[in-house]
Order: C-alpha cells, then sequence, then structure tokens
C-alpha cells in the first residue's frame, strides 16, 4: 500500500462529505427503505420484538416470543387494531449489548411502530436511544433493572415489576414471616446485583430485619462452597438468591448438602421448573417472590389451554408479560386512534385499569408499575404454586 | 506487498506467476477502491440496520488490523486482545459521562489508558512462550472482564450507559447514523493504512523478525523486549480506539461484551484473513462480523461453523486465506552494476 | 478453617484430574490442548446421554451406576481425545505453535457448540444425584459422596503414576518427552503413544466430568472452559509436563481459591486464581516440580 | 595493535558439566582467529558466553576494554560484535533483502510517526536501507534472488545471505559458527576470499571451524579447545606441532581426524 495517489485520498474526501451531507438529507440516494414506512394507513402495524434467540437466555426468549405471538393472533382474529393487522417482528438480542443494538436497528428499519421485547436489561439499555431516535415507545416485558427509567427517556415503559418493586415485595414477606437475619447473594449481572443492593437498603432503611451477609458469586461455575461457606458462617434465617436459576439450583443444593437449616428465597430469574431439578430433594419449600404466572393465576386455565393448543407446550417464564405486552400496546394504538410514537407514548401514560395478569395497570410518573403485582411462590414437590399474594 | 514489475536479470523461478486476478488483489490501489466501496455503499442501502450493521463491522476490523500488529507481525498470540478494547471503551466511557464531554475529547486519556494497558499486560509475558503467553494474555482478558463487573465506578455488571456522542457542533451531530458511519469507516480506514505502513518500517521489520526467530534478531542488536512492548502497546491503542468507536456506536458500555469469545471472534479474522496480511485481514474481519449477520437465523450454529472452520483452516490453509506473501520487488534502477562475482576466486 | 482446607481440597481434585491430561499431552507434544477442558464436558454429557437412555435408576445402586457409566464416558472421551489429535493435531506436527494453538481454540468452540447445538443451549440436570450423610470432622463438613468422589479420583491418580512409572509404554512416553527424533530412532512408536496418551488424558478428564455431573447435579455445554483453565494454572504451577507436579498443582490451587475466595470475596477469585497463574508463570515458569530447563539457542 | 575482544577465564557449566571452562584468549584489530577442537569441545557454548545468549558462571568478556559479560545479546550486538549461528538462523519467511536490513536495524533513521506518515525522512531512510542491503549482498558475492523469501534458496545462498547480514551490522568483531560446513571446494575457496576482504574492512573475525585446511590457510592464531578446557592458542604452525592437540585429535576415534588430513 505504498502512498501511490494523493489525489486520490483529496478525492475520497470529498465524496466522504458529499455523502454526509447527502445523508443527513434522510434517505441516501433514491431515498432508499428507511425506517416509518408503515406508519402510513396501510398494511399490518408491526410490532418490534427484540428478545434473547440464541444463547443461554434463549429458552426465555422462545417463552416470550410464544406469549406475545397468541396476544397477536388473538387480536387479528378478533379484527386486528385500526382496521388493521398486527404483525410480530422479533429479532436476536443473545443477552448481548452489540447484538441488541443490532436487532433493535433491525426492527426500526422494518418500520415497527413499538417495540414490546426486552428481556436482558444489559442488552436493554443500548436500545433505548435507538427506538428514542426513531420515536418507537417501548413497552418493555420482561427486563426489571432500574436503570432501564433511570436515564427519564419518555419512550420506555415497564410492565414488569422493577428490582425496587420485588425487593419491597421481599422485605414484606420477611417481615410478615418474622426472619430476622437475611443473607443475599446474588450472581453478579446487573439484573440480580439491583435486586440485591436494593434489598439490602431497604431492609436497613426499614430497620426490623438484619442483613448479615451480602455477596455475590461468579456465575457459571459448578463450586460454590465458598458462598456456603460464608453463608454457614453467618447463619441467616433466610437466605434470598437474586441471580438466575441454574446457579440457583447448584446453590440450594450445596446449601443442604451441607446442612443449612434456614430458609432459601429466589427472585424472579431462578422461576424456572429446572430449578427444582438442578436442586434435587433440597428445593421443596424454596420460596420465590415473582410476579403471577398462569400456573399460580386463579382463572388462568383457559388462557393456559389456549397456549397449549397454538405451540404444543407449556407457557414458561414471560409468556404472560409479553402477551400483556402486545395487548397494551394494540390498546393504546387504539386509543392514540395512531401508530404515531408520541401520540402512543401519551395514551400509555393515561391508561389506567388496563386488565392483565399481574392485575390493574395504571403507570407511575417513571413508567414503572404502580403496584409491581409481586406474589410469593413456594415449591411443591418440585414445582412452583402460590404461597402468598401479599395482599 | 506491493508488486512491481520485475526489471532484473535475477532468476524468476522462485516467484510463482501472477495471475490476473491476484495482480488485482495486489494492486497498489487496491485499499483506495475497498475504501471507496465503504464510502458508497450507504447511497444504495441506508436503513439505520444497514448503518448499524456496517458501523460494527468497521469497528471490527479496526481491531482486527490492531490485533494483527500483535499476532500477525510480531507472533505473540494474545488470546485477550478484546481488554485492550474494554480499557478505551470504559475509559472513553466513564469521562465522557463524568463530566459530560463529548467522547473526542476523550481520545487523550484513553491513549495514556490503553498505552498503560499495553505496559501492564505486556511486560510480565515478554519472557513466556507462546503457548503461555496465549494462557497469561487470556487471563488478563478475563480479569479485566471480572474487574470491569465487580468495579462501582464502570458501573458493576450493568455498564456505563447514555455516553454522549463523540461530537455535536450546533446542528452538526457526528452521531446522527449515516454520518457516524463515514466518521468511523474515515478512521478506520486511517488506522488500517497506519498499521500497513507500521508493517512495512524498520518497527514493522523488527517485529517480523522477532516473530521469525528471537535470537537471530537480539544477535542483531534488536532488543526483542521493547520490541514487543512496542507492538503491545499499538495494539492496545488500536483496541482503545476500538473502543471509542464501540463506545459511541452502542452509547452503552458493559461487561458483557468483552467476553473470551470476542477475543477469539477478533483472533479468528486475523487468521483466516492470513496473519500479517493488512489486506487479509480487513477482508477476515468484515467476513467475520457481517457472515453471522447474514446468518442471523442460524446463530445457534455460527460458533461450531467458526471452531470447526478454524481448525479445517489450520489444517490445510495454517497461513490463512490471504497470508502476506512474502515477496519484494528486486533490484530498483540500475540493474547493469551487479557486481556478483567481484572478488570470487576462480 | 479446616472448612476451607477440606473445600480446596475436594475442588483441588478435580482440577488435578483434568490437570493430568493438560500435563502429559504437553510433556509430550508440547502442545497447549485448549480442548481439554471441553473434553470434560463432553464427558459429563456422555454420562447424561448414557443414563437418560437407560432411564430411571434406583438411588441405592447409584454409586454403581456411576462407576459403569464412567467406564463408558472414559472410553468414549478416550476415544474422543484420539480422534480429535489424529485429526486435528497430528496434521499439524511440525507447523508453528502459534497455528496448532489456534487449531486447539478451534477444537475447544467445535466441541462446545456442537454439544450445545446436540444438546441444546439449557443447562441439564443429572440424571443421577449421589446423596449421602454429612459429618463433622475436625470442625468441617464432610459428605459421603465427597469422600467417594475423592477416592475415586485418588485411585485413578495412582493407577496413571503405576502406568506411567511402571508399563512400557509410560516409559516410551517419557522418553517421547524428552527427546522425540531420538524415541522414533529407538524404534519407539510415537505416533501410538501419542495417542494413547491423548487416550488417558481424556478418559481422566471424561471421568472428572461425569463426576461433576453427578455431584453438583447440572452440566451445561461451557461448563468446561473455565475449570479447563483452572486445570491449566494448576498444571502449570505444578511443573507442567510433571505428571505428580499436576497432582500437587490440582490441591494448592484448590486451597489458593479457597483462600482468595475467603479474603477478598467470591466474585474476585478468579482474578485472583489468574493473579497467580501470571505471577507463577513469570517468576517461576517451571513450577513447583519442574526442573530448570535451557533453552537451546 | 588496538584489542578487540578479550577473554578471560570464561567458565560455564550445565548441570554438572562444565562445557567451558576456562577459555581465555584476545583479538586484535584485523585478526583472524579460529578456535577448533572435536565436537562438544565447547566451542559454541564458548561463542553464546561471548554474545550474551549464555551467562557464563564466571570469567570475564571485554570488548574494546569494556566488560560485556552477561550483558543482553542485543547490548552486546551494539556493543560491536556480530555473529552467524552453527545452523542457519535465517528469517525463513522473510525476503533476502530484509533478512540483510536486519544487520541494519541499529542504524536508526526513521520512527513509527514517521512510518505512519510515510515522511521525507522515512522515505530516504527506506531506500538508504535497500541499497545497502543490495551493497551487503553483493559484497558476499551474493547471486540469487533477492525479493523472494528465504525458505526458497539453496543452503549455500542461504549461507552467503547470513554473512552478509552479520555484515550489515558494522561491527568490529564478526563471530562465524563453522562457515565452511556443508560447503564445496570451491565454495571454500571464496568464502577464504571473502574472509580476507572482510578483513580488509577493519572487522576482525573469530571462527568455529572444523575444516582444517581452511583454518590453517586463513587464521593467524588458533585457540584449541577440548571437554571444555582450552589446551593450545597459538600460530597454526605451533598449534600443529602441540602433542596435546594431536593427542586430543588422534586419540578420538572421529571425522575430526580425517578432515584434518584430508584437508591439510
Amino acid at each position: 500500500m505504498k502512498f501511490g495517489k494523493r489525489g486520490s485520498i483529496l478525492l475520497c474526501i470529498a465524496t466522504a462529505v458529499l455523502l454526509t451531507t447527502s445523508a443527513c438529507s434522510g434517505g441516501l440516494l433514491g431515498g432508499g427503505g428507511n425506517g416509518g414506512d408503515s406508519t402510513g394507513d396501510s398494511g399490518p402495524i408491526k410490532l418490534g420484538m427484540v428478545i434473547p434467540i440464541s444463547g443461554s437466555s434463549a429458552p426465555t426468549g422462545a417463552y416470550m416470543k410464544n406469549g406475545a405471538q397468541l396476544a397477536v393472533d388473538e387480536i387479528n382474529k378478533a379484527g386486528g387494531v385500526l382496521g388493521r393487522q398486527l404483525e410480530l417482528d422479533v429479532e436476536d438480542e443473545a443477552c448481548d449489548a452489540q447484538q441488541s443494538v443490532a436487532g433493535a436497528n433491525k426492527a426500526v428499519s422494518n418500520g415497527v411502530v413499538i417495540s414490546v421485547g426486552g428481556y436482558c436489561s444489559g442488552a436493554t439499555l443500548p436500545e433505548i436511544p435507538i427506538f428514542q431516535k426513531a420515536n418507537i415507545p417501548m413497552i418493555i416485558p420482561a427486563a426489571n433493572s432500574q436503570d432501564l427509567v433511570n436515564q427519564g427517556a419518555k419512550n420506555v415503559f415497564m410492565i414488569n415489576g422493577t428490582g425496587k418493586q420485588q425487593s419491597t415485595a421481599a422485605l414484606a414477606f420477611i417481615k410478615k414471616q418474622k426472619f430476622a437475619t437475611v443473607a443475599l447473594v446474588d450472581d453478579n449481572t446487573s439484573y440480580s446485583k439491583d435486586i440485591n443492593t436494593e434489598t439490602k437498603s431497604q431492609i436497613e432503611a426499614d430497620g426490623a430485619v438484619k442483613v448479615v451477609l451480602s455477596t455475590s458469586v461468579t456465575a457459571g461455575e459448578s463450586d460454590y462452597s465458598s458462598v456456603v461457606r460464608d453463608i454457614m458462617g453467618a447463619k441467616p434465617a433466610l437466605v434470598y438468591w437474586t441471580g438466575y436459576y441454574q446457579e440457583g439450583g447448584l446453590i440450594i443444593n450445596q446449601l443442604k448438602n451441607a446442612g443449612f437449616a434456614g430458609q432459601i428465597m429466589v427472585a424472579d430469574g431462578s422461576v424456572d421448573p429446572s430449578l427444582a431439578q438442578i436442586a434435587g430433594a433440597g428445593a421443596d419449600g424454596v420460596y420465590a417472590t415473582m410476579t403471577q404466572t398462569p400456573d399460580t393465576l386463579k382463572g388462568a386455565e383457559d388462557w393456559i389451554a389456549s397456549y397449549k393448543k397454538a405451540f404444543n407446550s407449556d407457557p414458561g417464564p414471560y409468556s404472560t408479560q409479553s402477551y400483556d405486552a402486545v395487548r397494551l400496546a394494540a390498546e393504546a394504538i387504539k386509543q392514540a386512534k395512531s401508530t404515531d410514537g408520541a401520540a402512543i407514548i401519551t395514551a400509555l401514560e393515561a391508561i389506567d385499569g388496563f386488565q392483565m395478569f399481574s392485575g390493574p395497570l395504571k403507570f407511575t410518573a417513571e413508567h414503572t408499575l404502580s403496584s409491581g403485582g409481586f406474589v410469593i411462590l413456594v415449591i411443591k414437590d418440585g414445582k412452583f404454586s402460590l404461597e402468598d399474594d401479599l395482599s | 506487498m506491493s508488486e512491481n514489475v520485475d526489471t532484473t536479470l535475477a532468476p524468476r523461478t522462485t516467484r510463482p506467476p501472477a495471475s490476473p486476478i491476484s495482480r488485482l488483489f495486489e494492486s497498489k490501489q487496491l485499499g483506495w477502491i475497498a475504501l471507496a466501496i465503504a464510502l458508497l455503499i450507504p447511497l444504495l442501502i441506508a436503513t439505520p440496520y444497514s448503518l448499524n450493521v456496517m458501523t460494527t463491522a468497521a469497528i471490527f476490523v479496526l481491531l482486527a488490523s490492531g490485533l494483527n500488529i500483535v499476532v500477525g507481525y510480531c507472533g505473540l498470540l494474545d488470546l485477550g486482545y478484546i481488554a485492550f478494547m474494554a480499557v478505551g471503551a470504559y475509559t472513553a466511557g466513564i469521562i465522557a459521562k463524568a463530566f459530560d464531554l463529548p467522547l473526542i475529547f476523550t481520545i487523550p486519556a484513553v491513549i495514556i489508558m490503553t498505552v498503560l494497558a499495553g505496559l501492564i499486560i505486556g511486560a510480565p509475558t515478554l519472557r513466556l512462550r507462546s503457548d503461555y503467553l496465549a494462557i497469561v494474555t487470556l487471563g488478563f482478558g478475563e480479569i479485566t472482564r471480572i474487574t470491569a463487573n465487580n468495579l462501582s465506578i464502570t458501573g458493576g455488571p450493568s455498564g456505563i450507559f447514555g455516553i454522549p456522542g463523540l461530537l455535536k457542533i450546533g446542528d452538526f451531530d457526528l452521531q446522527e447514523p449515516a454520518v457516524f458511519y463515514y466518521v468511523t469507516v474515515l478512521v478506520v480506514a486511517a488506522f488500517v493504512l497506519a498499521a500497513a505502513r507500521l508493517g512495512k518500517s524498520r518497527l514493522g521489520r523488527a517485529w517480523r523478525f522477532v516473530r521469525e526467530d528471537e535470537d537471530a534478531a537480539e544477535a542483531m542488536g534488536i532488543h526483542t523486549y521493547k520490541v514487543k512492548l512496542m507492538a503491545y502497546i499499538f495494539g492496545a491503542v488500536w483496541g482503545g480506539f476500538g473502543g471509542i468507536l464501540f463506545a459511541a456506536h452502542l452509547s452503552a458500555v458493559s461487561p458483557q461484551s468483552f467476553v473470551f469469545l470476542q477475543s477469539a471472534l477478533v483472533l479468528m479474522a486475523v487468521v483466516l484473513g492470513g496473519m500479517g496480511n493488512m489486506r487479509g485481514v480487513v477482508i477476515g474481519a468484515l467476513v467475520i462480523s457481517l457472515l453471522p449477520e447474514l446468518l442471523r437465523d442460524l446463530s445457534t450454529y455460527r460458533y461450531l461453523v467458526f471452531g470447526l472452520l478454524l481448525v479445517v483452516v489450520m489444517v490445510f490453509r495454517p497461513q490463512g486465506f490471504w497470508p502476506a506473501r512474502g515477496y519484494e520487488p528486486e533490484r530498483m534502477g540500475d540493474v547493469s552494476d551487479r557486481r556478483l562475482a567481484k572478488g570470487t576466486v576462480r | 478453617m479446616i472448612q476451607l482446607i477440606w473445600d480446596g481440597l475436594f475442588v483441588g481434585s478435580f482440577y488435578a484430574l483434568i490437570a493430568l491430561g493438560y500435563s502429559m499431552v504437553y510433556g509430550i507434544i508440547k502442545l497447549l490442548n485448549f480442548a481439554h477442558g471441553d473434553i470434560y464436558m463432553l464427558g459429563a454429557f456422555i454420562g447424561f446421554a448414557v443414563l437418560t437412555s437407560v432411564g430411571g435408576i434406583p438411588a441405592s445402586l447409584s454409586i454403581g451406576a456411576l462407576l459403569v457409566v464412567m467406564l463408558v464416558s472414559m472410553l468414549l472421551t478416550g476415544t474422543a481425545g484420539v480422534l480429535i489429535e489424529r485429526l486435528a493435531y497430528r496434521p499439524l506436527r511440525g507447523a508453528p505453535r502459534l497455528a496448532v494453538l489456534i487449531t486447539a481454540v478451534g477444537v475447544s468452540f467445535s466441541l462446545e457448540y456442537g454439544i450445545s447445538a446436540l444438546a441444546g443451549p439449557n443447562p441439564r440436570a443429572f440424571p443421577i444425584r449421589l446423596e449421602g450423610n454429612v459429618f463433622v470432622l475436625l470442625g468441617a463438613r464432610i459428605s459421603l459422596p465427597q469422600i467417594i468422589l475423592m477416592l475415586i479420583a485418588a485411585m485413578l491418580m495412582v493407577l496413571l503414576n503405576f502406568y506411567v512409572e511402571k508399563t512400557s509404554t509410560g516409559r516410551a512416553m517419557r522418553a517421547i518427552s524428552l527427546d522425540r527424533n531420538a524415541s522414533l530412532l529407538m524404534g519407539i512408536n510415537v505416533n501410538q503413544v501419542i495417542s494413547r496418551t491423548f487416550f488417558i488424558g481424556s478418559a481422566l478428564a471424561g471421568a472428572a466430568g461425569v463426576m461433576a455431573g453427578a455431584y453438583y447435579g447440572k452440566i451445561d455445554f461451557l461448563m468446561g472452559f473455565i475449570i479447563g483453565l483452572k486445570a491449566f494454572t494448576a498444571a502449570v504451577i505444578g511443573g507442567i509436563g510433571n505428571i505428580k507436579g499436576a497432582m500437587l498443582g490440582g490441591l494448592v490451587l484448590g486451597f489458593v481459591e479457597a483462600f482468595g475466595a475467603e479474603w477478598f470475596g467470591g466474585q474476585w477469585r478468579d482474578v485472583f486464581a489468574f493473579a497467580v497463574l501470571i505471577l507463577f508463570l513469570t517468576l517461576r515458569p517451571t513450577g513447583i516440580l519442574g526442573q530448570r530447563v535451557t533453552e537451546r539457542v | 595493535m588496538t584489542v578487540v575482544l578479550e577473554v578471560k577465564n570464561l567458565q560455564i557449566a550445565f548441570g554438572g558439566v562444565k562445557a567451558v571452562d576456562g577459555l581465555s584468549f584476545s583479538v586484535d584489530a584485523k585478526e583472524i582467529i579460529a578456535v577448533i577442537g572435536p565436537n562438544g569441545a565447547g566451542k559454541t557454548s564458548a561463542f553464546n558466553c561471548i554474545t550474551g545468549f549464555y551467562k557464563p558462571s564466571s570469567g570475564a568478556v571485554l570488548l574494546y576494554g569494556q566488560n560485556i559479560t552477561g550483558k543482553r545479546p542485543a547490548d552486546i550486538a551494539a556493543a560491536g560484535v556480530s555473529r552467524t549461528f552453527q545452523n542457519l538462523r535465517l528469517f525463513p519467511d522473510l525476503t533476502v533483502l530484509d533478512n540483510v536490513r536486519a544487520g541494519m536495524h541499529l542504524y536508526g533513521g526513521q520512527n513509527w510517526l514517521d512510518a505512519i506518515l510515510h515522511t521525507p525522512r522515512f522515505k530516504r531512510s527506506e531506500a538508504a536501507y535497500t541499497e545497502e542491503a543490495h551493497h551487503w549482498l553483493d559484497f558476499v558475492g551474493y547471486s540469487g534472488a533477492r525479493g523472494v523469501p528465504i525458505r526458497n534458496l539453496s543452503y549455500g545462498q542461504q549461507k552467503h545471505v547470513e554473512i552478509a547480514r552479520a555484515l550489515a551490522r558494522k561491527s568490529g568483531l564478526l563471530l562465524l559458527d563453522e562457515p565452511a560446513a556443508g560447503l564445496n571446494y570451491t565454495e571454500k575457496r571464496d568464502l577464504l576470499d571473502l574472509c580476507q576482504r572482510i578483513r580488509e574492512l577493519g572487522t576482525a573475525i573469530v571462527l568455529i571451524e572444523h575444516d582444517m585446511g581452511l583454518v590453517m590457510e586463513l587464521s593467524e592464531r588458533i585457540v584449541v579447545m577440548n571437554f571444555g578446557k582450552e589446551i593450545a592458542d597459538g600460530t597454526p604452525a605451533e598449534v600443529k606441532a602441540n602433542p596435546a592437540v594431536i593427542e586430543a585429535y588422534l586419540g578420538k576415534d572421529d571425522d575430526e581426524e580425517v578432515s584434518a588430513r584430508g584437508d591439510a
């Protein structure tokens, strides 16, 4: 690459400047297919859903996709919204920031008018500016880090309880059961750490209960003897595990094997049938903070049946939230009588009493649920069932 | 790598004849042609998605060219290269956010931090053989990521988000996707050119000498440890700039972006493209970063395919698809004055 | 304190079993077999597949079943190791180390994502679980399964030591690690011995995989990555290429990690382990038991 | 006459084996000295001690009166010692010209910024490097292609390139480790002539060589080693008559004896 043509550099820079200016003016040459086509009045209304399809969170992504698809099918059967059909545009994020940004951009390019995805908080965060710039509201069904709304983006709505609300629920249950000492363990992911720190500060502010241990483990390992040692040393009445089920199962098992006599509670990321399988015999009696799942809801049998009929499998974590996200999106579009982002946002802010699995919906000023809808589940015979609805 | 027409008396038998295609590929203008294509593509397709994918690919090219300095030129197998990008991205993100500065002003700090990182990672590894080196760099990569995950200044596991853009003057915002793409492409092109030129300088030769035979290089007065450190430092700075672009592009930095897999992907780009040949590496990087996007639905299998590809390429073509050819022009100018057999006693 | 030592010892015996394979292969062909940790993972999944296809096993038979499954898994992982050597590493003998190392990284990826494609990315619960009483000894909680597994590990290591020290193949291995060309001249079938080395090393890792599955109860396709790195660290600490060193290194690393986690907190454990590795490699690259070798100019 | 190199009581041991055990000799400017001895006598080990690749257990190496014992090879090379290796140590994937340029690394003339910006200084220095590389290839009488990788060259050609590389270092002292090994009669005559011309440049030569004919004809003094010990140091005539040398060579049953007779 000898420095041959000095002129060609100038030429290239000139071209670049030229192109840049033309780029700013919108669709570059020939007005290429920039986003926003479907804001027109014809064709289906597209809903973007950026969720993990590959990677270690892929199973949850599948539950979410099915839940959303179920809602889309039902609404379409009932005539759609504003006389138009709905269409789901699913993009993979693999729980990775770079892929989620690509996925979000792809959704924007495909002309979605609203986003109903978002599972991994760390991957959902960088999507916000992209959707914001494209004037696309986001209804986030699963990701629940407080950071999502802390940036104050107007287009972000969370319909899963936040870490804060989950912590409040945990504290309420802890006080109700009169656990005197608590150990908090997270897996060093943003979701998990969020709940840990939030619970800790709430418990300390409350003052009735004592946090005897707050620690992190590294996800993806097999041997958690060091945290087991710490817990055995601290002798808490309750261990609250805020991470995911893979490690949760191992820690429950290793704690029980070490003869831990106290109770164990897990956060919603660990609410998965595999938890009990991995944890083995010790899993029975483990509590969980979780929003209502179809399994635990009274009167959800019909819904479960139609889910089973459509996908030939049981619904899983976040199926309901994704289902509700799509229904909520449809409702907001109906109220706004438009697919314009700003109108939908106004409509979402105005919604009051919209019935969801977690109860009637109303957004707070920061666009989170006014009530988290968290309940306490317990494992019986390897299955989660409702223990306490905290009402 | 550029070839002139051979006008010497030297025998040509040792040099494979160049086919028209390979002549095109060896052409001096190839770099400019590639740049022109990169600059023209948005004219045809400019959706946010395509711009995003192409920007990501361009950043990946920058990383690969930086790793090529370390692995391709100097022969130091680095399995933790992404750590340098992490250092750059975090430095830029933390400073830009703390002082609400456009990212462009964090460049000096990023250079300082990445040079330091290069020294810290480089210094203890200088005495190590290649396989130990690989493990130690991997260890450093993991240490960097876990540390970023555990510290609060780096935002812990959620990382840093809401990072300001590169630069904004009035209505002119470099963060506009199309503008940002052009900025990225030009920055990356400059760095690729710089790396290619370094490769053909005194320092670049010293790197190759060290790669080929450390003892012989020492015997020629080359301080192998200084030369290796230089390779690390340059690699680190390249990675750091990749980090700035990464932070600007995603507006968020989190530890999950710097896992071992990412280091391995950059290494694959270098190896598949052809270690030591900047052009091959650029192609390799484009393939590695664009292919998965093209095969988005097959994402479960992509690492399996990559793994098998690595083995197959190494077994059948250990030098990569487009390796450095190792030829240069014979004597230019006064070919008549050979002084060949001068002083030979017969 | 005693608890700490016991926990370290237990994890260390897993490291040691895997470190042995690393060390043997490195000793004989100077290859850092990056895919070795994934053989451990493969072993666990083979065990999983065998047990699932057999169906339910009563808990009373679990130890016997475990031993049988372990043998099957050892045979298969050993064969896999031989195949990998034959297909991926042998064609590159004499190639630059960089090329071989990259091949090893490629093999590692192929194994991980091959299993992920076959068995799915979700973690699996291992079909049998070693359960047993916990008793307290000198203030440390020790469980029966831990003792059983450590006995199995110790037995395998003793057998290996006997094999390497006393049999002709073992002598050939040691000869090749000293000088491959001379061994070739002395009529040793170098390729065969290398194959056997891979078989034994991989079988040990496979055994460790099944043991981990049965003890911890969860397996996933990335389980070999971190432990592979740790085992390599163990091999280096003990003195790579040295069989007793690998065993010692595994136990030492187990201790070091247990203490590191205790002092700095669990989330810093890996940082601590890697820092120790880097310290060892830079300050004493020959490890605790290794001999100082002058490199030839 | 200035003393270029002075080796004083050099010792090095590997494990229990003393590879070099008390070697002392000195080299004057423009002098050609041969170090001979049976295989395994410690000649190459001595070279490696002098050039810093081994750290001697005791003894001293002085270059122009300055102590260079135990310094890094690169520092010793910079101080003015260049060498070739017993088994060619060229850079096989690099071109002939690049290999010779390796010897010129210490010339400097450009830095990394020059390289990135392609400053005139850079272009000048690159042109100078190339010209100089051609000069030294011409000097050693290398006649093959120069833009091709070393791998493609014959053994004899590679030997030429290695000497050209060492000469490009422009040092006052050149250590040649078995330069004539594997060469035929004509090539050996060329080597003889080359060494004379190197001496005319003002460079002293120390060579390890088994070819007695070459050694006797070329060197002014000969140092004889056996089992690490220095058993003789003198003119070719003196060494030839030294009983200890004769015993070292004739007392052993190896090819040294044959070549000593055949070529003398």
